[in-house]
């Protein structure tokens, strides 16, 4: 299928030999071209990476990478992933989902993964939209969307992505965009470093049934006012001049402020990973706020599949490796001659 | 310990000693009262007296059902005996009875003359209200029939543990130990197992130990001492075939089965299961044994269940998954996934009655079509089932042979009471075993993901991980030998027939069918699952009686045999009993076009030796 | 609006006008080219014509492949004749193509001397080399055999809309109605319908109305001006029962057979679905009839989808759900839990071709076998498959007749090919109908939740929030008549059976088995579903050859006609064709216990009329 | 099956006629015979009013209740009520389910559900355990917990059921314990009241196979120490003498102070059920605050059964009411003579 290479890695050594096949214009070549650019820099040898995805197009995913893929049911591909992360602890085991796939039929395999910290990346490219299904509204869709299904407009109140993997209490939660390459890279680095789950939603255009659905926050011209870039110890300050920031009233709602009319830095939230409040503050802006991109919540917890292999570590220790002629002859037995 | 069966301990009494066949006994009582308990510790002193024995456990649906109930009754049937044997018994012999709702629910199945023993302590107004009693069926002449002992349990038990720091409530709960005492006595069975297990079970609380002890021998020694038993009988040890045995559940038959065959290949054995009635306690047995390189994934549900064990399996783990009915249903997507992606995976099936949620608590064997057909498109896998609680580990066994060997979804079927009866089990020896050879893919020369070995088949098994190996699989159609994603037209013919073929050739890859009986004549049966012993037990009688009948019992359901056809040509009928409406049938008259006829009980309850030697009488003589 | 068939709409032309009985035009492109558009329009125009026809959309696997890929193609076929006709043909005469890639995937099916329309400004060096051309086959000399009309579309359209404020991109896109209007003029289609369509569907942006009427007519009107094509064709009407007619296909007359049932039945409908292709479309069509009482629930999976739509029937909805394959088995928990609780409950499986997720976009008849036996345990439900497009209307309607005065649930099966489908559909006069009627239990006298007809075995259907009849059911075995839970080993058989019988039973309430063809003879071919026009050719074709050989065409797969096995037994052969390998075979050969042997074809695609007939002609030669 | 009642019903005219099949002990038999006393104060007609339940002990709930009921399959009640309530807005729909019905298997039917905001009311009778297949541990169980399943402990992180539900937004949430006996009664009768999705869970006790779950939280003894009554536009307080109070520190994180010593009730955090922070903060508590028992959050939203509803009539009013004869000429039609 693919050489064995040594030395470094480069881009094209992630590329695989498929013939990639989402619509022109979709934001899914975006992320594929980052992941397989920021790959070589993780020194992780190409064998031990595998890309697991569910049904959907964000889901072909894996036959555009050249590493171990696995492209397979709607929806379940964490448990799939579970499995393999935790009898093959030394593989770096990415998820590839998409908003139908992760948070419809697949929503809670998604929850359970994240609640038990299961060593696995899981990107959800988030279009507010079914894309292989041909344009239904999604989970993520916002109320009232008028789609194939909802020729009246939808009914249901979207789900936050964000927000249900905090409600998980997942260990490392981000957000970034399809667009948003530089930025794109440094959270796929860092969701790598992360020792559990984590979580990464990628807001992502699907320029055929939901074009610009993420206008403002990743249009060039817009975003500087519409995107709100999360960094850890940083005060949270947006605008073209950087002059507008977020401030918490006593009431714990957060509201913008300008910067300059007595108001400075000092008064704003600064942005802390690892603060639980902060990160469902921030998930849950509303609309005439900007929205954030970055880290939200990073916190380190005793891994799914480190405790799993200690366990057994563990039990070798106390019950001695198997012996499979012992436990044939376990408790009582008898001999007839 | 191992003792040996020739010289089964035993007490010196002056009573009358008779020897006896073969007994069935029945314990019952609330589902709170240790019956379960009682007969498992039963089972295991009759099995060290090197008896034949063979158990069927029934199970109330409630956990606990309010003290007193019909339907909070619980119960443990054993048949035992000194030759062979191979059902529980259609009819018990003895009843131990602990209120007056167990005897209303089993007196019906009492042998005429049998023995029934009963706690009078429970036979209270309340409790005989309850059960639907209006006058005290101990008092009133009703049991004239049977041989009744009416025995204060209860209070025997009480004054055996006074002086221990025991409430009454914790002191009345060694009642169950009391009656199993007396009945071991009255069967000449070795109490010492029974000590062993509880100085083991409640070893962190040695109050607990000497109540239960002393419980246990006040019902034995009362029954040395008192006046009320004059015979006491003896069930010589069965001529079992040499070897070193064991008693084993069908549970611990499934699990041992399966981490042997896990150790032999030497691989990681990851189980992914979603709790269910009967199947639970298959993932219990197995979380035991982390230090044989185990792996067990309690899921959020049964979908997530299968998809981490064919995760595992894509990571070269043996990948194994237990469910019940309900359960199985959902893991069909991903047991087609795993016929797509031609992963090995092993699927256990644990039968149980009725569809829907039906009744978790009985046995059924109405899961065949839907572990062959229930998954969309044509889709075959093979299809395993054990006869008996001992052979499921066998099977089990093989089940992760053809699995591995094949790169394919194997379905292990068994039903509530394989899973929960015993039987003593020639513990085979390790070098004994079937081989079970793996070898992972890992020479980039050449490499297809999808390139066949032209014998059976099978694809390269690749553990991720391997270097030069990298590629990629899924759901959507592939292509021979690339694996690439293909809507080729031939192709997928192509596909789709390879995907059968290879399943239907390990059909040359089964033993010969065993005909018990003669190879030729009037009839054959032909069974499959946990009706094993009943039918051979029907139609070892019949035989006996000069009828011309033989029974197959088929292990291998998908692909059938090859030789089945042949067989069934020599014989002028068929029959198929079936533990439900007709599947096995419909496949033998589907695949054979021989009018065979089924005998179907669909009760949650096994077929009786005496209810299927009519039907077959009647056929024969039709 | 209605127009008289007699007198289609045509232009005046000097041309040689030449009539033909039947054509097979097939469009293809990149699937942004709009094919599938311009297809369903030239089928519009053709039904309005009065021609009868048969359609065969083939989509394409990505929602927009990069242009010029081979594997972005998308087709729509069309065969349209003056006399009765089946299916959409299996060879093409004209092949109308929007560029290399398509003329490289279609070129083999078409006729001998077929015509191609080709545009030429596709031809470019990049798409030849994507659709591995060396050479520009229009101009290599290569298609000798064909007559070849290169065209170049693209820029007629551009040149057409000139002058409106349309940039290239957009403008280009017309050119799917350029290519139509040529194709109506060379066979005399009227294009005012499609002048009708284009008003209507843009009529919120009137530039682009008038760009695609533009270009319409100037594809029309060059066919009748230019030197290039000295013949127009025509196709007389065909003689169809008298009635009013419009085109429909699988999917809407699903929809609207559907909601006719409920509307018969006053009650509100609820439809329950989860996107899946090729499912998916019922639901967006029935989703635009809200003011018919109509609830759409998008749910967040099958189960989800299934479970609304079985809540909304205990509360008296008409309650249906709409799947495929892969979303199916995950809906056969609930299925059963309405087999217990006896519920109507209807559930469409548009059938798509593979196991797991297979080819999604294409066909086969792969899953009776899951929706038969795809449950745990014995659970009998009514199975229903139409035979046509326009059938679906019927058997949606008798899906819900059938639910309802059984309380039961009813598989509607179609498949990829008979949902996409069109074909000329005599309206039916509402007063025509079928009855149904529903009676809600609401006398609390003598009310038992299992109580049964008597000749139906139903049992009430009583609506959440009916005063006095308050009561509980569930997926528990049921006691009989009570409805209480009950574990009664009894119980449990008789319920089954009568589970199972009351599904038996609805053999009577089915109309006798239509033979086409000879009420007995050598070969009876037996088909069920899509396949019904390729059949029906076939056998036709060959009785026209003198051949024994009638065909039966089963509507209801569960129960099946009680008059079918004497219809076999007059019979000397019998031959199941199926796009599996061979589910509906297996039951004939279990139930009937003949030698029934299969043609099978597993490619996606269904059979060609050639293809069955060589087969059938092989069995009768034997 | 019973007789139609006039005038005022009474906690016996809720009582099914069959017997009560939980164990002796189990907490479910407070909760069914509160649910019997409230219901006669509501005002509800007995045949409106309808329980859903999947499988479980919990599950058998409906069962006892002479109201509807149906007794359905694990995990999916969620699914089968709204089907229920949007085409019969006029029923009382309530769901019971058990933390391994509603969490494990049903977790995402349960997060869309509550998302939807359809009008049912969800009980969750959270006992830590799974009681029906005898005692393995559940999604709310403690991480290491030694169960028939986990002989070397559990590995999983639990859920926590709030938590959950805030994070797909549920538009009332709230906790009761089965022995709470009034409290729970103005619980079920407020979640009731609400108009949307009602999530209330209520802390159980299983004396088979996990007695004791919610010991101090539940013991007289104890429970003034470890729970804290959430009133809303009250302060939060708690402990014997109502010495405790609950504080937040300006990085958002609550601390635990003792009334008197400088400090008054005005410092204290005051419960507000529309503030989503507050309630967020509540839920996640930790171990050593008190268990907040009440109801945590509480808005006003569109209903999706009010939606559904809406649209049918509006789109018989724009479009007229179905007609058939219509539908079905719909289109270009032509006449064959
Ligand atoms: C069991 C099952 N149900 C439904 C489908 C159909 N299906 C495939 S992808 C998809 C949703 C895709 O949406 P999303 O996950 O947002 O991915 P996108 O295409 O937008 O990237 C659906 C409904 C399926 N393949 N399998
Ligand atoms: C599909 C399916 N899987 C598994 C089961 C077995 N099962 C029944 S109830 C239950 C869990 C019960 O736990 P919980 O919901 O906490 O209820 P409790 O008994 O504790 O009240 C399980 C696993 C089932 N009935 N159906
Ligand atoms: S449909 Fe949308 S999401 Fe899918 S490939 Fe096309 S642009 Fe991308
Ligand atoms: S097992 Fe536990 S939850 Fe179930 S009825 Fe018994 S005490 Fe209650
Ligand atoms: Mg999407
Ligand atoms: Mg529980």
């Amino acid at each position: 299928m693919s050489e064995v290479v040594t030395g470094k890695l480069t881009r094209k050594d992630f590329m695989s030999d498929q013939e990639v096949r989402w619509c022109p214009g979709c934001g899914d070549y975006a992320i594929l071209a980052q992941m397989q650019k920021v790959l070589p820099e993780l020194g992780v040898p190409r064998e031990k990476l595998v890309f697991i995805s569910g049904i959907g197009c964000a889901a072909r995913f894996p036959y555009y990478m050249n590493a171990y893929g696995f492209h397979t049911i709607h929806g379940r591909a964490p448990a799939i992933a579970t499995g393999l992360k935790v009898s093959r602890p030394d593989l770096h085991v990415w998820v590839v989902t998409g908003d139908g796939d992760g948070l419809s039929i697949g929503g809670n395999h998604l929850i359970h993964a994240l609640r038990r910290n299961v060593g696995i990346k899981i990107l959800l490219f988030n279009n507010r939209i079914y894309g292989l299904t041909k344009g239904q509204y999604s989970p993520t869709s916002e109320l009232g969307k008028v789609t194939k299904s909802t020729p009246f407009g939808s009914l249901d109140y979207p789900l936050n992505p964000i927000e249900i993997a905090l409600g998980a209490e997942a260990t490392f939660v981000a957000r970034t965009a399809d667009v948003e390459t530089k930025h794109e890279q440094e959270i796929l680095k860092r969701a790598h470093e992360h020792q559990g789950s984590a979580f990464v939603e990628i807001l992502q255009n699907c320029n055929i049934y939901n074009d610009g659905a993420w206008e403002p926050i990743t249009n060039r011209a817009t975003k500087a006012d519409h995107q709100l870039v999360l960094e850890h110890g940083k005060p949270l300050i947006f605008g073209k001049n950087r002059e507008k920031g977020i401030r918490l009233r006593s009431d714990m709602t957060p509201e913008i402020v300008t910067l300059g009319q007595g108001i400075d830095e000092s008064q704003l939230l600064v942005h802390d990973v690892t603060n639980p409040s902060m990160a469902y503050i921030l998930s849950r802006l509303g609309p005439n706020f900007p929205t954030p991109i970055g880290v939200f919540r990073t916190v380190k917890r005793m891994t799914y599949d480190e405790g799993a292999n200690a366990q057994v570590e563990t039990a070798k220790q106390r019950l001695g490796p198997g012996n499979l002629e012992a436990m044939l002859n376990r408790g009582d037995t008898w001999v007839v001659k | 310990m191992t003792t040996e069966a020739g010289t089964p301990p035993r007490s010196k009494v002056p009573k009358r000693h008779e020897e006896l066949e073969e007994v069935v006994v029945r314990f019952a009582g609330d589902s709170g009262d240790g019956m379960q308990l009682a007969g498992m510790q039963f089972t295991n002193e009759t099995a060290v007296a090197g008896s034949d024995l063979a158990t069927l456990p029934d199970f109330p649906a409630e956990i606990r059902a309010p003290p007193g109930t019909l339907f909070g009754v619980s119960g443990f049937q054993i048949n035992f005996s000194s030759h062979d044997i191979f059902t529980p018994g259609d009819n018990p012999d003895v009843l131990v009875m602990m209120n007056p709702a167990a005897l209303k629910v089993n007196l019906r199945d009492l042998k005429p003359g049998g023995i029934i023993i009963a706690d009078t302590a429970e036979f209270t107004e309340n409790n005989l209200r309850k059960a639907g009693y209006a006058t005290n069926p101990l008092e009133d002449g009703s049991l004239v029939k049977y041989q009744v002992f009416p025995l204060d349990i209860t209070n025997m038990t009480l004054r055996a543990v006074e002086g221990l720091n025991l409430n009454t409530k914790v002191a009345s709960r060694c009642k169950n130990f009391c009656a199993l005492g007396l009945t071991s006595w009255l069967f000449t069975r070795p109490i010492e197992p029974t000590v062993r297990w509880i100085e083991n079970r409640f070893k962190k609380n040695p109050e607990l130990v000497e109540a239960n002890i002393r419980a246990l021998k006040t019902g034995y020694n009362f029954g040395e001492t008192a006046e009320m038993f004059a015979v006491q009988y003896e069930v010589k040890p069965a001529r079992l075939i040499p070897g070193k045995y064991r008693n084993i559940t069908g549970t611990a038959a499934t699990a041992l089965g399966f981490l042997a065959a896990a150790e032999r290949t030497g691989l990681p054995l990851f189980l992914g299961s979603y709790p269910i009635t009967p199947a639970s306690d298959i993932l219990h047995e197995v979380a035991n044994y982390k230090n044989f390189n185990v792996y067990t994934f309690q899921a959020e549900d049964e979908i997530a269940a299968v998809g981490a064990a064919l995760g595992a399996a894509y990571g070269g783990a043996i990948g194994i998954t237990t469910t019940s009915g309900p359960g199985m249903l959902l893991k069909q997507e991903m047991i087609n996934l795993a016929v797509m992606a031609e992963l090995p995976l092993i699927i256990a099936d644990i039968q149980r009655a009725g569809p829907s949620t039906g009744m978790p608590t009985k046995t059924e064997q109405a899961d065949l079509l839907m572990a062959l057909y229930g998954r969309s498109s044509d889709s075959s896998v093979v299809i395993l089932a054990p006869a008996t609680p001992g052979e499921c580990f066998f099977i089990a066994f093989e089940a992760v042979r053809i699995a591995t060997k094949y790169m394919v979804p194997v379905i292990f079927m068994s039903d509530t009471n394989l899973t929960n009866g015993a039987e003593p089990w020639k513990i085979p020896n390790v070098s004994e075993l079937p081989k079970i050879e793996v070898q992972f893919r890992t020479d980039p020369q050449g490499f297809q993901p999808y390139l066949r070995d032209p014998e059976t088949l099978s694809r390269p098994w690749v553990r991720a991980g391997t270097p030069g190996l990298e590629h990629r699989i899924g759901g959507l159609e592939k292509e021979d030998i690339t694996g690439n994603v293909s809507y080729d037209p031939e192709n997928h013919e192509k596909m789709v027939r390879l995907r059968a073929e290879k399943v239907a050739r390990i059909a040359m890859d089964i033993p010969p069918t065993d005909v018990r009986g003669g190879p030729s004549g009037k009839l054959l049966v032909i069974g499959w699952g946990g009706t094993y012993g009943s039918i051979v037990e029907a139609v070892e009688r019949l035989r006996g009686q000069g009828k011309s009948v033989s029974h197959v019992h088929l292990r291998h359901l998908n692909p059938l045999p090859s030789d089945l056809k042949q067989i069934i040509r020599r014989f002028e009928k068929v029959l198929v009993p079936e533990l439900n409406m007709g599947q096995l049938l419909k496949i033998i008259r589907a695949e054979y076009l021989v009018d065979a006829k089924g005998i179907n009980k669909i009760q949650g309850q096994p077929f009786k030796v005496g209810e299927l030697m009519e039907k077959i009488q009647e056929v024969l003589e039709e």
